[in-house]
């Protein structure tokens, strides 16, 4: 039935014109949201409406991607409120690459959420269904933004939007959490990245992102690394450290957020705002000359090591994930700061590899909570024989992030690796390898107990059965494409590609 | 002091001759001290005075709250309105000079309409101070 | 000359004696005696405005502060039945020093200011002029308050009606009805 | 020949629509009467604006006599652009009056009530359209007369000591006034505002003018409120009526900033900035103002005492904006006096609307109140996030000129404290966000139903207007440009 | 020189103590009656202030008359009628207001009124 309607779809979507599409694509999804709204007396109707509009949204961006392909200029401004600053929507290869990433699993998402929402008993699920669709369609303005200001607003938006999700449960604890992340979130933006953005525009008079970046020649290069500092520290959701603590504290939302918010939407939102800063703002030349990145970097690396080795220490799953997905962040700001096409390459590449790879984990992780009420890593010994397709699922995750082939993950991190060579950073290597290794040691060991493990009372698990079956599903088609980008990752290369410049 | 026979008679002609000085005041203003907010104090003075000699619900009698906010507004209005005229005679606000056709007439004619205003108006609200900070004793 | 210097004499005399009332009404606390030396102040200050050849003023003075504000406050005093002021629990430093500070601005600002009764004065120069050679032949009012008062800033006038009529409307409101409105204590209470 | 006369009738209007009010019958006519009036108000307002936004001037001799001698209303943009507020704040706040002051006011005394608040408005127009000083204090003198009486009309008992405390601090900045006036007359001579620049420009290192503009600053200073002379504006907003406290809120204060404006830029001109300290005490007023205010406002525990803190910290922003006392900054300024007035004014309707189904303010009666009035929680929510300068609502731009205006200085200590205030309004818009939506309701709440649409449609258009002018600023940045050239605030590079 | 200083000026410096005494009392003491009354002399005292500086030696009251030529200036007189009138409506106001506060608290004291609405 949903081919049909996307068949439907594809259909009506040549007959609009670039910018009609461009629109449609950000603000379906909040209709949508309106619709929810109102179907939410039927939740089957309501999770009809969810699942149309993620699949429209998402062929419509795919039309999208086919026209950029065709070398369409996809470009609107919808407002001026700035004289001179526009809120303009324009789409290139790193924000279709995102957006490409964010409603396909989007779609994923409301399949996994509908099981897992529904298995789960949670409350308010019509608010809840309601703001994702309104932060999807936030993070698709996001990869559209056409200039740094439009970048602002919706990277401000999505952090108010998500905010109920985040403190969904309402309980005490689930408050605790969301301030943090709001707080920290707000914070940052408010104080560092609005800073940074006014000190860009008093300089340079102008907000657009160019090729080559608009710095150049304009700013001090001794005053460079300070204002690039402003905006990595300012874009507080690509959650380089010190500024990482919203993302463990964001975990106390329902998984399906955990899923797709904090380890696509929000987290990609904030590493594809950094590649966005880097390559059209400052644009790589400036920062190799001014050396703006030589000292940022090591934050970077050391955040990819500090994360992975908190990762290890943490005992509950979904803060492991957690911390996992802070130092793979990293990866793609390291990947930035490298400011060698290589570098971004692999950055661009890892946004999308990363994606797929942590939202099956998550899924995994969701599905074990549902299936067998079990958050804590050291109650899953055994668990694995009672539910394999969950543990299968997650120990291919696990690889993909791990960067092994034969999955998608090895990609991204091969040409972070050679960016690091390129540019002769020996001890970035190292760091790059040595987190490997500490993947495989934090992540390896759940599916290992899980299927050769023993439960704690030794006891075996009769009761327990696999998760719903939409969970499944989810999970099964994520874990594939993982396999098929190590095979076709062509499109994302291409864009990456494409975003870094290396024609 | 509503019992006491003297102060009735004497209120009762020093009424009138109050009055009067009021009215005095209020015209004379264009050639002597005066002017209508003096009259109208004194005017109102006047009726405290009477007030003060026979009592709250008489003098409430001859001029009821409502009398006495509607007095207030005609005031007001008068002043206002001889404005609105001026400036429906083609002149600017309070322009008095188009009241007649000799322009100093005319100021004339102004002055003596907003004078009897304030004087209406301020010898209104006084009295209705005063009314209503004695009538709050019961 | 000699009038200069009656007048000179009656001006020092009166300011001495509102010095004297200001004092007094500061250091008293029995509220009835305040509002008869607040009443004798106004008085007194009218005498000084007739002295200062403003005839109107003192007139309005006399009228209003010894007049209607003085009655006004035996009213509320009768009403309010408290005849003795206590003194407030906290010593009276800061407003001490805020007066001090405003008073001195204000000696300060007094240095440059044409000397009293100085008839070269920009405030004599500039606009009063008009006022005094034209009003006669422009309003046909001799007394050139009046026609300052009702034709050349016959607005300001206006706006003095208005905040009476305010007041007034103001007043009914608050104790304009007989039966008394009781205030609730709290919003909670 | 009504066109000419326009700007005089939009004072005119309201003032002969008072005293009728007045002796209407108590009911809904005095509101019908009164709706009428400040919606025609508006439209003039609005035509005003239409004429002098290209910096052309209106000039009206009141009673045909030239200035000095006669009254003048001159009117550039920075009035029309200030009327304008004021008009289209009284125009929306009166749909949302019928209910609300049905409520809170006693029948018998509506006629009244009205006819007060047309004299509110009467003052607050007249102070923007007069040209001469002296008019001026007179109709200071309207408007606080009016909004004294009006604040003593709350309904509990507070109310009468707020609007005591706030007549007796207001006498005391009308007299300084009067002293400033006084003093500034001694050395000129004359009244008219142009004439004082005029004559003040050869004298402006006497003594007495410093004087003379010290005590009118700070007579200023008392109606705004600003730091640390703030003292009476809580107490006044939290116990006034709920239609009162939007009104006020959302105009009175905006009012004195333009007074202060006008005075300190038009009347003493922008030399006698430069030579005296005046931008500095600006400056450091303002920054106290700003952390201070925000500070006291986290720790209410009363929404519209909250609000009123908040009040106090933004107007503080307005006061920064005119210490840097460029255009940039002074733009700034008037923007923010746009936005502000559209925050707050969504923001109390919206407490109007908890005390109207509620019966208080207070946080412990509102807890979880969002999931029965949803309506009234989002338009807080929205406005809240207005007020800390979110993208895409009005207060983003008003931040962004001020942060622009500090940055052009490289005042660099401005701009911190632009930013820590925006990080504190996260807070305290965020304790009213949490209550309301995340504590759990009591079981009483479970009757409270959302407020009545009469409530609602007014705080929606301004909330809607937060998001509007957040996108489209050709008005607000245009007209507030134009006027801070008009006010000869030489841009800060010359 | 200093005498002249002190003859042209001694009139402001007394009305400026006037004020003083006025505003001194307005703000420092707590009866509401009585700060109105303060405030009544802080004004007056303000008018005083206006008028000496309408006022011209050997002048005389602005009512124009063949017999003089030196009036005093009739500008601060007509300003001064006006605040006379705010001044009163100021005071009717304020005194309403006491009125109330007696009846809603017992009292009229500013200290007596902060313990009642502290001890809610």
């Amino acid at each position: 039935m949903l081919l049909i309607r996307l068949q439907g779809c594809w259909g009506s979507l040549h007959t609009m014109s670039d910018q009609q599409l461009l629109l449609l694509a950000v603000f379906l999804p909040f209709a949508g949201a309106i619709g929810i709204m109102l179907c939410g007396r039927w939740p089957d109707l309501r999770e009809a409406v969810t699942l149309t509009t993620a699949a429209t949204v998402c062929a419509i961006v795919i039309a999208i991607y086919s026209r950029f392909n065709d070398g369409a200029l996809l470009a609107v401004d919808i407002a001026e409120p700035l004289p001179g600053l526009s809120i303009r929507f324009e789409v290139e290869s790193l924000g279709i690459l995102f957006a490409l990433v964010a409603s396909f699993l989007w779609l994923i998402t409301s399949i996994y959420a509908i099981g897992y929402m529904r298995g789960h008993h949670e409350l308010n699920q019509t608010r809840f269904y309601t703001l994702f669709a309104v932060a999807i369609g936030t993070t698709l303005g996001v990869a559209f933004a056409g200039n740094l200001l439009s970048l602002f607003l919706w990277y401000e938006i999505l952090t108010i939007a998500t905010y109920p999700l985040v403190a969904h449960a309402g309980t005490d604890e689930a408050r605790r959490g969301a301030r943090t992340y709001v707080g920290i979130l707000l914070a940052t933006s408010i104080v560092l990245q609005l800073l940074a953005i006014l000190i860009t525009y008093t300089i340079t008079g102008s907000l657009d992102f160019r090729e080559g970046g608009i710095l150049a020649g304009k700013l001090d290069p001794a005053w460079a690394g300070l204002l690039y500092a402003l905006f990595i520290f300012g874009i507080g959701k690509a959650a380089v450290m010190p500024f990482h603590r919203w993302l463990p504290a964001a975990m106390v939302a329902p998984t399906p957020v955990s899923a797709l918010l904090h380890a696509v939407a929000v987290v990609k939102a904030g590493v594809f705002a950094v590649l966005k800063v880097t390559i059209y703002i400052f644009g790589t030349d400036f920062i190799t000359n001014s050396g703006a990145n030589d000292w940022l970097i090591w934050f970077a690396g050391g955040t990819i090591l500090l994360a992975s080795l908190v990762a290890m220490t943490k005992d509950n799953l979904k803060l492991r994930l957690a911390y996992s997905t802070i130092s793979q962040l990293s990866y793609v700001v390291l990947g930035a700061l490298l400011a060698t096409n290589i570098g971004l390459l692999g950055g661009a590449l890892h946004i999308s590899m990363h994606a797929f790879a942590k939202i099956t984990l998550f899924f995994a992780a969701g599905a074990i909570l549902v299936a067998a009420n079990k958050s804590e890593i050291s109650d899953m010994g055994g668990l694995g024989r009672a539910m394999p397709i969950t543990f299968g699922a997650f120990l291919i995750g696990s690889l993909s992030i791990i960067g092994l082939p034969p999955f998608g993950g090895m990609w991204s991190k091969w040409y972070l690796g050679l960016g690091t060579v390129e540019s002769g950073q020996w001890l970035l290597l190292s760091v790059l390898l040595i987190s490997s290794l500490l993947n495989i040691a934090y992540l390896l060991p759940v599916s290992v107990k899980g299927f050769f493990g023993k439960a704690r009372d030794g006891t075996t698990y009769t009761r327990i059965k696999e998760a719903p079956v939409s969970c499944l599903i989810a999970m099964m088609i994520t874990s594939f494409a993982c396999v098929l980008l190590f095979f076709y990752p062509d499109p994302f290369y291409e864009l990456a590609l494409n975003a870094a410049g290396g024609k | 002091m509503k019992h006491n026979l003297i102060l009735r008679v004497i209120a009762k002609y020093l009424f009138p001759v109050i009055a009067l000085f009021a009215f005095y005041v209020q015209f004379h203003g264009d050639y002597g001290p005066g002017g209508g907010f003096q009259a109208g104090v004194i005017l109102s003075v006047a009726f405290i005075l009477y007030t003060l000699v026979f009592g709250l619900e008489t003098a409430e009698q001859v001029l009821p709250h409502h009398v006495l906010r509607i007095l207030a507004s005609t005031g007001v209005l008068i002043y206002a309105g001889t404005g609105v005229a001026t400036m429906l005679m083609g002149g600017n606000f309070l322009d008095y000079g188009l009241l007649a056709l000799n322009p100093v007439e005319g100021q004339h004619i102004g002055i003596m309409l907003i004078e009897i205003g304030i004087g209406i108006a301020v010898s209104a609200v006084m009295l209705m101070i005063f009314f209503a900070f004695a009538g709050r004793e019961r | 000359m000699v009038t200069v210097l009656i007048d000179t004499l009656i001006d020092i005399t009166l300011l001495a004696f509102l010095a004297i009332t200001a004092i007094a009404i500061i250091r008293i606390h029995n509220l009835f005696v305040i509002i008869m030396l607040f009443s004798i102040f106004s008085l007194h200050s009218a005498g000084l405005f007739v002295v200062m050849d403003a005839a109107d003023v003192a007139f309005t003075e006399a009228a209003v502060g010894a007049g209607i504000s003085t009655v006004l406050m035996l009213g509320t005093l009768a009403l309010t039945k408290n005849h003795e002021e206590k003194n407030p629990s906290h010593r009276a430093r800061l407003p001490l020093l805020v007066v001090l500070i405003t008073g001195g601005a204000l000696i300060y600002g007094t240095y440059d200011i044409p000397s009293f009764g100085d008839p070269l004065s920009p405030a004599q120069q500039h606009v009063k002029p008009r006022y005094i050679e034209r009003s006669m032949e422009e309003t046909g009012v001799a007394n050139t308050v009046t026609a300052v008062l009702a034709s050349y800033r016959g607005y300001d006038t206006l706006g003095e009606v208005i905040v009476i009529f305010t007041a007034g409307i103001g007043i009914m409101l608050l104790i304009g009805e007989r039966l008394m409105r009781r205030k609730k204590r709290e919003d909670d209470g | 020949m009504i066109e000419q006369n326009l700007s005089l009738l939009l004072v005119v209007i309201p003032l002969l629509s008072a005293p009728i009010v007045a002796i209407l019958p108590n009911g809904r006519i005095p509101w019908l009467m009164t709706l009428i009036t400040t919606w025609t108000c508006l439209a003039i307002a609005g035509w005003q604006l239409s004429v002098v936004i290209d910096g052309s001037i209106i000039s009206y001799e009141l009673g045909g006599w030239a200035p000095p001698w006669g009254i003048e209303y001159r009117i550039d943009a920075v009035n029309a652009f200030v009327a304008l507020i004021v008009s289209a704040i009284a125009a929306i706040t009166l749909p949302y009056a019928l209910l609300s002051v049905e409520k809170e006011i006693p029948l018998k005394q509506t006629s009244l009530f009205y006819s007060l608040f047309l004299l509110c408005l009467v003052g607050l127009l007249g102070i923007t359209q007069t040209g001469d000083v002296f008019n001026l204090f007179v109709f200071l003198e309207i408007s606080s007369l009016s909004s004294y009486a009006l604040i003593a009309m709350g309904e509990q008992r507070r109310a009468l000591t707020s609007a005591y405390q706030y007549l007796i601090m207001g006498s005391i900045g009308a007299t300084f006034l009067l002293i400033g006036i006084g003093l500034v007359y001694v050395e000129t001579g004359t009244l008219n505002m142009l004439d004082l620049q005029q004559r003040l420009h050869p004298i402006l290192d006497h003594r007495t003018v410093h004087t003379g503009f010290a005590f009118i600053v700070v007579g200023i200073a008392l109606k705004l409120a600003l730091f640390p002379l703030h003292l009476w504006l809580p107490n006044a907003y939290k116990y006034s009526p709920s239609v009162i406290s939007v009104f006020l809120a959302a105009t009175a204060t905006k009012v004195a900033v333009y007074i202060m404006l006008r005075m300190v830029f038009t009347v003493f001109s922008n030399e006698f900035v430069r030579i005296t300290p005046t931008t500095h005490i600006f400056l450091l007023l303002g920054i106290f103002g700003v952390i201070l205010a925000s500070v006291a406002a986290i720790y209410q525990t009363d929404v519209k005492r909250l609000l009123a803190y908040s009040s106090i910290a933004q107007v503080s922003y307005m006061v920064l904006g005119m210490g840097l006392a460029s255009t940039l900054g002074i733009t700034a300024t008037l923007v923010h006096v746009f936005n502000h007035a559209l925050m707050k004014g969504a923001l109390f309707m919206a407490c109007g609307a908890m005390v109207y189904r509620v019966g208080s303010s207070r946080f412990f009666k509102l807890n979880g109140l969002g999931r029965q009035m949803p309506w009234t929680f989002t338009a807080i929510f929205i406005a809240g996030l207005s007020l800390i300068g979110i993208p895409g609502t009005a207060g983003f731009i008003s931040k962004w000129y001020f942060m622009l205006a500090a940055l052009e200085q490289q005042s660099w200590i401005i701009v911190l404290v632009i930013l820590l205030g925006s990080l504190l309004a996260v807070v305290y818009v965020w304790k009213i966000v949490e209550v309301m939506f995340f504590r759990p309701a009591p079981d009483s709440a479970a009757s409270i139903k959302e407020a009545p649409i009469l409530l609602l449609i007014p705080m929606w258009v301004l909330v809607m207007a937060n998001i509007y002018f957040g996108f489209n600023t050709e008005l607000t940045v245009n007209v507030a440009d134009t006027a801070a050239r008009l006010l000869g605030v030489a841009a800060y590079h010359e | 020189m200093m005498i002249d200083i002190i003859v042209g000026h001694y009139n402001y410096w007394v009305v400026v103590f006037l004020m003083m005494a006025g505003f001194y009392t307005v703000i420092s003491r707590g009866n509401l009656i009585k700060k109105i009354a303060g405030l009544n002399i802080f004004q007056t005292s303000v008018f005083l202030l206006y008028i000496s500086i309408g006022y011209v030696s050997e002048g005389t009251t602005p009512i124009i008359d063949e017999a003089y030529m030196t009036y005093s200036n009739p500008l601060p007189h007509a300003m001064i009628l006006t605040a006379i009138v705010v001044g009163v409506s100021t005071t009717a106001l304020g005194l309403a207001l006491v009125v109330r506060i007696k009846e809603a608290y017992g009292t009229i004291e500013e200290d007596e009124i902060h313990d009642q609405d502290r001890s809610l």
